[in-house]
């Protein structure tokens, strides 16, 4: 079990701040498949990766990262701070 | 060094003047301030979101990667979220160095790391309602420059 | 534009507060301040001479050419002469812009003018007596980057 | 009859912050000249000219300038503000 969250544009496509997911993916890019293959609105948030920016337990990383041992991953939008 | 993020107004001139009164040695103080503009009467606010948790950790990170850069007395970052009215002010960054160039160097590079590497993201509200606030590519790239 | 010259005291937090609430249109404010430095208590305080008349000139052209050069909603600039104590505020200047990136330039250029092209002398006043403060070529050097 | 004025360590060397001159000294050289030829602390005031800035009726000038018309001459170290 893995808990996955969303932030801003992405939280709103999928209507949903988080949730927590089963999963045998080995990767996030395995991951982000399985959950476009759930629904339309998965689809929607995840339609270009490239707009898309993903943290591993907290820490900034990037798709191809492995998910062996991570218990937390969130998916936004670039960071518009300051 | 104190970084706080909340959702609670802060009193600027209040935290530069506390800032500024407690870093001996120190010659020189930058501050900056960003507010949230009104566009002409166009906006109406702005909504923040954030990632509670690893917002104050990546915060950190980046203060304590700018005291291990330049030599800083002191370094304070405040970054609200929430609703904001316009001229509300949405965060600031103080640092206090004994040089002014490594102050000014100290607080650019905690603002360009704080806009496109801490976890907020601003939407505006306006009259034509609502659109979150597209990431620009001069903010990314102003982080090659470091 | 404000632009002070005076011997007495100015509250810094006041000054910053009541700067950023009057800047619409701006989203971004810097300022800067420059302390008497203790040098671990080697300094008693300093003592800044300056020629009057000339020095509002003076940075009142410095002021101008900034807001000719970046996007300036407004901009601050206070200076005291006179005797000093340790910790005490010797200038402040601030500037409001709608990009972060005018209002740190801006900052910065009035610092660097205000370092070597306002007439100002300090004096440190410590145990080992009195000394006039040498210009740095490091300062001279900073005026060619803009 | 011109102002010359003296800031910093050039006016403790000379020992006064101001005075009125009659001179025929074409430019700013001139003037130090005349100064110099005057007194022992004009001399150790005006010992190195590198050392030194001038302005005229409160404008940043150089030595090789011409006195013409100018009312005020200023002499006095570079500059340390901010």
């Amino acid at each position: 079990m893995i808990d996955v969250l969303y932030f801003a544009w992405v939280r709103e496509r999928i209507g949903l701040p988080r949730e927590r997911i089963e999963t045998g993916a080995a990767t996030v890019a395995e991951l982000v498949e399985e959950l476009r293959a759930r629904e339309e609105r998965y689809q929607a948030a995840f339609a270009d990766l490239s707009a898309l920016r993903v943290a591993l337990d907290q820490e900034l990383s990037s798709f191809d990262a492995p998910l062996a041992g991570v218990r937390e991953v969130a998916f936004f939008p670039p960071m518009t701070g300051g | 060094m104190r970084i706080a993020v909340q959702s609670e107004p802060f009193d600027l001139g209040a935290e530069v003047s506390s800032f500024s009164a407690a870093v001996p040695g120190a010659g020189a103080v930058v501050s900056f301030t960003g507010l949230v503009r009104d566009e002409g009467g166009a906006l109406s606010g702005m909504e923040i979101e954030h990632y509670p948790g690893m917002t104050e950790k990546a915060i950190r990170g980046i203060a304590e990667e700018a005291v291990r850069r330049w030599s800083l007395v002191d370094a304070l970052v405040i970054h609200r979220h929430g609703r904001l009215a316009p001229g509300e002010a949405i965060m600031m960054v103080a640092t206090a160095s004994p040089h002014r160039v490594d102050a000014f160097a100290a607080a650019e590079y905690l603002m360009d790391y704080l806009k496109s590497r801490a976890p907020f993201w601003k939407k505006e509200l306006g009259a034509g309602g609502e659109a979150w606030v597209a990431a620009k590519d001069a903010d990314e790239d102003a982080l090659k420059r470091w």
